[in-house]
């Protein structure tokens, strides 16, 4: 079967759920990677949602991380104090999903503002709970959509602090990053491409980012989306409003 | 003692110009109709406290309510940006918005403080990241048990706040099912509490299952009964969000004239929320009506 | 996954000798079971945590399976003293008993810390008490914002928390109504969960209804069902307080003889909760039953 | 109609609660008085438990701050967390109800230790929630049987503070104190006798004192318990559980 680059990319981050067991999750690609993987990879998967919803049974794709269906057939549902006090900050979330605007090569993450913070060329929505998803959570996944814009030398605003000098070892910032051209995860602290997406190139990697990108000695290929992947993938979102 | 009342005479006696107001709702249980309400009465220089400024922030700062903004996450769900607000901030189009930023916890952090009456709330957010830089108020707190240090956000003790929820007494016990947000803590925070309700139900019906009850009548200053009055967005098990109209604001709050016109027909124009709701019309409420999933009933004991 | 296991394996696997273990609730859902079971396999030396300390709290130090006591109040609630834990601290009879002693919210709080991984809880209690002297942990905290100064209490995590529920699912869900004292907290701040209940009960209950679970599964490491194994205590709309138990305790306790005869009897010479249950007889156990008072049911609404 | 002095002591404090709304209570004395109350001076009177129970309505006497009876056909349940940040410490409660097994001229309160606190003569239950209480509720009434051993110059242990120097002023110690021999308040901070019951005399009040107790220039007698208060209180507590 043929396949998006966007596919690849939720496909990517699915397999990385593997032995995981709470994830605390957005809506879009990462809500697709998680009911991919509980569907592939990891059947006891549960999914935590920063609206309070735990353990969510959605009948639908679900519009919003509080769409009513994430509640309906829930194993819990919790006041946004306990969220982010007993689950979030209490180191009860085995891994979270983050989006940026803007990323480094240490995995801080900007979405609050492009330019200066007193008069923003763009306004972002701002932190949200990702300020605290990104201290918190034992694990971090970044799923973003990769270009020269978006993976910059130096972030207008840091959100959600990476790997930066002096932060404490756990959950030093994120673990993975995976976008349409590839697969990256931190060696010292360094986002390091480890694994290009079948079709991508390295001069695209380059050309989408905003340094001079490190790669693994070991760089290996994504294995492509297996036609059992996109069935499911598909499936999940039949209009097609994330995967474009 | 009934404190039913019309959401007129909620808004006229409860908000005043210059007030700091918390309608808290997290994507459930937003009040639109008490937004409208407010942009109808003419309000002006609200503190606008909202962890996720949207839709109905969005409307009150383009109808110039709002002086000042407290959250931490600004955008229209799902879809993109608020537009009006994007101008105020980035463009001081058609003049500046003063913004107090925070990150969620920091947000459900201060009115935790605010309703417990503490001078300040700990948090492990914040550090490495530019938030403090931009908000002073986000200040460091070292532990008093060896060398942790983690960071404090100041009290919100809003003058009111708004909370919808899905059926209230009419003395004011309101219950609440499904997403709960922060509302229970911007309640006891604030110094006056609106509740708005789907239904005013009888007094039985809450004291026959008094766990349900997030907000106590206790504290709470007036109860108003509105029906759908926080569409578009939903509440759990009486109508699910509305997303055609998520999807249109965005055309509309990007052209100040398209909004202007829209808060004419739909808030300047009608008298209530009663008028929205039937200008909606029938077959969109009707597409918005979930089927039934009932909860299993406890036993509480009779202990007579 | 099915966690359901019986109570002699939940505390066998999960409660060792030296632990720290809370055993909460708040006059309600106070597991006697769980005391009786961790007194029959012998433990020793743990430290008991528990805002009041009562007759179970009696039972498993006199038994000699507590070595320290960390609590808010001491006694048998509306009869008086528990004679046990008196002798221990006010003679050393038969041994010290080692005690850290707090204020019902200071114990909240500790709870509180230690499940939202917080260096410390700030509170207004203990100012011009004698409590911070008494206990070096209770200390002053300044505000980072003014001159106002409140108190820190350090965090509280337990190696095991037991928590008793009317109902629960296989893989630990735990719905309760009712009085909820702080055993959320109590189990968050935990390194291991035992959840006891009345009933184990289909998932499909527990979904119906995901506001009512107080505890998630995903944080629980056994189900044990134990129904009655909170007697004497009270389990809302299963059984009501069986105060003549209360009352007998204060003779038994205060004669070591007596209390030793009662422990043969009631706990080691039973196999488990259900010998005990049945020991008490049905004429009993028919005069704790509440008449009925359902919850009005909620919908949850299907969106599908 | 005939009545004893703790009857009096009961009916004294249900009068002092005409105007009040939130209400703190315990079991027992305090019980009886909140339930007269709200059948007399003040019928909307709400009653506010340790245990969570919020508006209570119970069925019959309760016989703990926890009954089952206290929960069923209440207003609302709350966690202890939520009580004691939002209600108490919140300051949403007007006024709470103390024992004591020591007061002093100033109104602070042991209930934790008679004698040395490492090896106490007697150990007492200790705070609970008393310590929040006393400085915490708007204002705090003591019911308390008075005896040259309860009313002591000297505290063995201060578990909940009352008039001290340097206090806020705001809930600065008890408001009332009410025994089975008269009715105290505080001026400048100083417990003194504003009401005697009928029959006590001064004599017994100074033999229940540890100190030379003040008294107010205009010293009043307790009205005696009306046949109403007397009819409503003994159904309350019918056999006398409390009442003695």
């Amino acid at each position: 079967m043929n396949w998006t680059s966007n596919e690849m990319m939720v496909v990517a981050a699915a397999r990385r759920l593997a032995g995981e067991r709470v994830c605390f999750v957005g809506i879009g690609p990462p809500n697709l990677a998680c009911s991919l993987a509980q569907r592939t990879v990891e059947p006891n998967l549960e999914l935590v949602y920063e609206s309070g919803a735990v353990g969510a049974r959605p009948a639908r794709l679900p519009i919003s991380i509080g769409d009513p269906c994430l509640v309906s057939g829930a194993r819990a549902v919790t006041s946004q104090f306990d969220l982010f006090s007993f689950y979030l900050q209490g180191g009860r979330v085995d891994v979270a999903f983050l989006g940026a605007a803007q990323i480094d090569r240490r995995g801080s993450i900007n979405t609050t503002v492009i330019g200066p913070y007193e008069r923003p060329k763009v306004r972002l929505p701002g932190s949200g709970g990702a300020c605290e998803i990104a201290l918190d959570a034992a694990k971090v996944f970044v799923i973003v959509p990769q270009s020269a814009r978006s993976f910059v030398s130096r972030l207008d605003f840091v959100t959600s602090p990476g790997h930066v000098p002096g932060r404490a070892a756990a959950g030093g910032g994120p673990d993975t990053v995976v976008t349409q051209l590839g697969v990256y995860r931190f060696v010292d602290g360094e986002m390091t491409l480890v694994s290009l997406h079948p079709g991508a190139t390295l001069e695209q990697v380059r050309a989408g980012c905003g340094w001079e990108p490190a790669v693994a000695d070991d760089l290996a290929e994504t294995p492509p989306p297996t036609d059992e992947e996109l069935t499911i993938l598909r499936a999940l979102d039949p209009d097609r409003v994330y995967l474009g | 003692m009934s404190k039913v009342v019309s959401m007129s005479e909620a808004v006229g006696r409860l908000v005043a110009d210059g007030d700091t107001v918390a309608i808290e709702g997290f994507t459930h249980l937003i009040c639109h109709a008490a937004g409208h309400e407010i942009i109808r009465r003419g309000r002006r220089n609200l503190t606008l406290c909202r962890l996720t400024p949207d839709v109905v922030a969005d409307q009150m700062v383009a109808a110039g309510v709002v002086a000042r903004l407290v959250f931490s996450w600004l955008g229209n769900p799902g879809v993109g940006s608020l537009h009006a607000i994007r101008r105020r901030i980035e463009s001081a189009d058609p003049e500046p918005l003063e913004i107090e930023e925070y990150s969620h916890f920091g947000m459900v952090g201060r009115y935790t403080a605010g309703a417990a009456r503490l001078p300040f709330f700990p948090l492990r957010s914040y550090a490495h990241s530019d938030l403090p830089a931009a908000n002073p108020r986000i200040v460091p707190i070292a532990s008093p048990y060896g060398d942790d240090t983690v960071y404090a956000v100041p009290p919100l003790n809003p003058d009111v706040a708004i909370v919808h929820t899905q059926r209230a007494g009419a003395d004011g016990d309101a219950q609440v099912w499904g997403l709960l947000g922060c509302q229970k803590e911007a309640a006891f925070a604030a110094r006056r509490v609106i509740v708005v309700c789907e239904e005013v139900v009888p007094e039985a019906v809450i004291r026959s299952d008094p766990n349900r009850t997030l907000i106590p009548g206790t504290i709470v200053d007036a109860v108003v009964e509105a029906p759908g009055g926080c569409h578009p967005s939903f509440v759990q098990g009486y109508y699910d969000r509305d997303n055609r109209f998520y999807l249109d604001w965005d055309a509309i709050s990007r052209d100040p004239a398209l909004l202007e016109a829209w808060l004419d027909e739909w808030v300047y124009g009608l008298a209530d929320h009663a008028e929205y709701r039937a200008r909606l019309g029938a077959d969109r409420w009707a597409a918005l009506a979930p089927g039934e999933a009932w909860s299993q009933p406890v036993n509480y004991g009779s202990y007579g």
